[in-house]
């Protein structure tokens, strides 16, 4: 069994229009810029797919990545916790024109609501959010005193993330802080591919420092030397 | 009526459906024997409970690391590929759905799919480790037994009586006699020694054996008759 | 009323109250300030919501590895025992009450320990991060702030007007004008500006500044007053 | 700030009669056998701590470590998965005798809660157990259409963890499948006290690597070659 696959195009084929897909990243660090534009690409010739529900810390920044999906309308909702930075006039744009509808989640509860999709955990309680605006319509139940407000999971038909490592059963490492929401996602998509920076045969791998196992994750494609979105940035680039 | 399948014999008939590459859980006991038995051309990863994924086979004797165990406490063996992560994250991937198969043993299978197998009732220490997060975790939960108790009782019944591990959550059974799908609330028998008659195997069977389309030989290797 | 601390100045009163070996998160913004003036001798160890523990200093420029932020996307850099983690296990850290000192901006703070720093109502695009986990996770929640708004208007109130960011849960505001403990629903006024009479500062805050013991003079490095 | 301590009497001195200790372990893999064996000698020179009640997930084996702690009469409780072993006689003749109450608890809810007590989350829903004894008297709630149990955190006063490398700050490593419960233990215990085989300074263990980040420690001691729990008991030993 070899998980690898030779290109990136192949790699974003089977995404369907109106899927749900996790994407990596914070802010710039762990996007995996060029699925994401071999996504774009793939929409730009055929159309599809459109009509997403993409999940990610953010709304994407400049005019890279996310970003640029937005741009081409591909995106119908996004899922995410801080739509702001330093440049998000797309997002901003599409959503104060109302073209593209924003489930604001608290960051932690965005983590851990991906983390119960993919471990079988249909629902918990947290005291985030416990009074305010983004509990409203939830359950709220008492422990021991305290109100918690109740959490369902978030799945999803894809995810799209970057690692630094990976071997040809799946099992991946990650640079510094691009790790972020990438472990989880992998384990909360139905279908995980992952952009690695190096490929490597299984073995090369320190069973000890495996962040994420190879069961997680279904496909990957080696990108040499990748994009880094906030260097795209800025530089001004644009995608297409 | 003394013919049946050896215990190796039906880990092997179980191994036969193990695809290439599937992700497999196999209970501590005798269920651990089906990794033996993998078909020529394919690998399974198998991931056990415990925190490893993709483990080699045991050690040989006095090589043994008592750091690198399985769920049962035995001896195993790194290979390329090995992964470690802590327990939480191990029974993400259970209960999460990512394994493909969880090859478990029986006290009882009901035609409902319900397993017994941590408890024989209130007497002594009850233990149940992993067994009821696997049943409801794997997206094919299989089971291997003798087709009867030592004492000759059916264990494959309408109804379980003993403690549950888990409710419908069985979908075919490999024994000493038979392979049984669990479809529909009802036993479906899938292959049979040829040796057996379909009266001798109902009469052996607590619940009723339902045949659709052609009931296959059950043949397994001659050479593990007595493993 | 026109002499006020700096933001520096405000940061640094705050860095006082933090003890060596103390877990510490910084809001985005301002509050990231505080960490510059950590008093000699004592080492607090700061953490990111986005994965990571126990960084260092800002990198000089044209060394940034963007692969190495902090929550507000700056660049960071590693020290001896950083650590790196995934953002389930970040929030664990948060939520699981790990962490000793959250020290967050805010629009308003109301005596009754309510937080709004996340929405100014319902134009423009809403955004709240992590501070909705931090305010209820941390075991000490504090805000450094500006007494008052750019338009002069009060920011400690006896009720928060915009959407919260958690309920009950700052217990000390540290001010351009003052420190405030919040106790019991009460702002309970600790140390202010010597050049201040009570009477200015009460007449600059939304609610009634209680007296309970000595007040202290609020004193901060001159060299920050310009920072 | 240095978390080291210079003893394992140390390490153990603040168990209290009464208090909740999580134990890292599964079977002999990963069991700190030295600060087991360091607060039963406390307890066979001052009478405490007793009362306790233990979490691992099986209840010893032999006549060391947790067995021996149950031998002395230390423990009034377990909270275990799998209390069963080649040689669990010490904890079967107490429970038999009724001399130690037992709470069962399927595996993997077992590890889950306890991750939820270090993760602040007071409970979560589970499809394990659904509709078999041990999920008597807990709430049941249906989710998509299928029913799931709610559990609820398991927290402790202490945690005694055995890792591989641990630096003054209290990151930490582990071997092989000694992992197991113990990062999920040091974040749920108030108090979380490592036995490490190597100590190290900060620096030493590659941030991309440690499995446990130092603020779910609070504690750590160094115990070169420390015993394993299965050679042990291969070899018939008994504590004291």
């Amino acid at each position: 069994m070899d998980k690898r696959l030779s290109s990136l195009s192949e790699a974003v084929t089977d995404i369907q229009d109106g899927a749900t897909v996790m994407i990596g990243g914070f802010g710039g660090s762990g996007a995996p810029i060029e699925l994401i534009h071999a996504l774009i690409d793939r929409y730009l010739e055929t159309g599809s797919p459109k009509g997403l529900t993409v999940i990610n810390n953010n709304a994407g920044n400049g005019h890279v990545g996310i970003a640029a999906m937005i741009e081409q309308g591909m995106v119908a909702k996004m899922i995410c916790s801080f739509p702001r930075s330093a440049d998000p006039t797309v997002f901003t744009q599409a959503y104060l024109a109302g073209e593209i509808e924003l489930e604001l989640v608290p960051q932690g509860t965005l983590a851990e609501r991906i983390r119960a999709g993919g471990a079988g955990i249909p629902g918990f309680f947290t005291p985030t959010s416990v009074g305010t605006d983004l509990a409203e319509g939830k359950p709220v139940q008492q422990f021991d005193g305290r109100d918690y407000v109740m959490e369902r999971w978030l799945k999803a038909d894809h995810a799209l993330i970057k690692a630094e490592l990976g071997d040809s059963l799946g099992n991946l490492t990650y640079r510094m802080a691009a790790r972020n929401f990438s472990p989880l996602m992998a384990m909360a998509a139905a279908k995980t591919v992952v952009q690695v920076t190096k490929a490597v045969e299984p073995g090369a791998i320190d069973p000890e420092v495996i962040v994420t196992p190879g069961i997680f994750v279904d496909a990957l494609v080696e990108v040499a030397n990748p994009a880094q979105e906030e260097e795209l940035n800025r530089a001004g680039a644009h995608h297409p | 009526m003394n013919q049946k399948l050896s215990n190796a014999q039906i880990a092997w008939r179980a191994a036969q459906d193990i695809e290439d590459g599937a992700y497999v859980n196999l209970g501590i006991g005798f269920p651990e024997m089906v990794a033996r038995f993998q078909p020529p051309g394919r690998e399974a990863i198998f991931h056990t409970e415990n925190g490893v994924l993709g483990f080699g086979r045991a050690p040989e004797p006095g090589q043994e690391d008592w750091d690198l165990i399985n769920a049962g406490k035995k001896a195993i063996t790194l290979k390329p590929g090995t992964a470690f992560f802590h327990h939480a994250d191990s029974f993400a991937m259970v209960r999460g759905g990512h394994l493909d198969v969880a090859i478990l043993g029986a006290y009882e299978v009901a035609e409902t799919g319900d397993l017994a197998n941590w408890s024989t009732g209130p007497k002594g220490v009850p233990a149940v480790g992993g067994a009821m997060d696997l049943v409801h975790g794997a997206k094919r939960v299989a089971v291997i037994t003798d087709h009867v108790t030592k004492k000759g009782q059916p264990k494959l019944v309408e109804r379980c009586t003993l403690p549950l591990t888990g409710v419908g959550c069985v979908t075919r059974v490999y024994s000493s006699f038979a392979v049984v799908d669990i479809e529909g609330g009802r036993f479906v028998l899938r292959e049979k020694l040829p040796s057996l008659s379909m009266e001798e195997l109902q009469n052996a069977t607590g619940a009723k054996l339902h045949v659709e389309g052609a009931v296959g030989d059950l043949i397994c290797p001659e050479e593990l008759a007595d493993a």
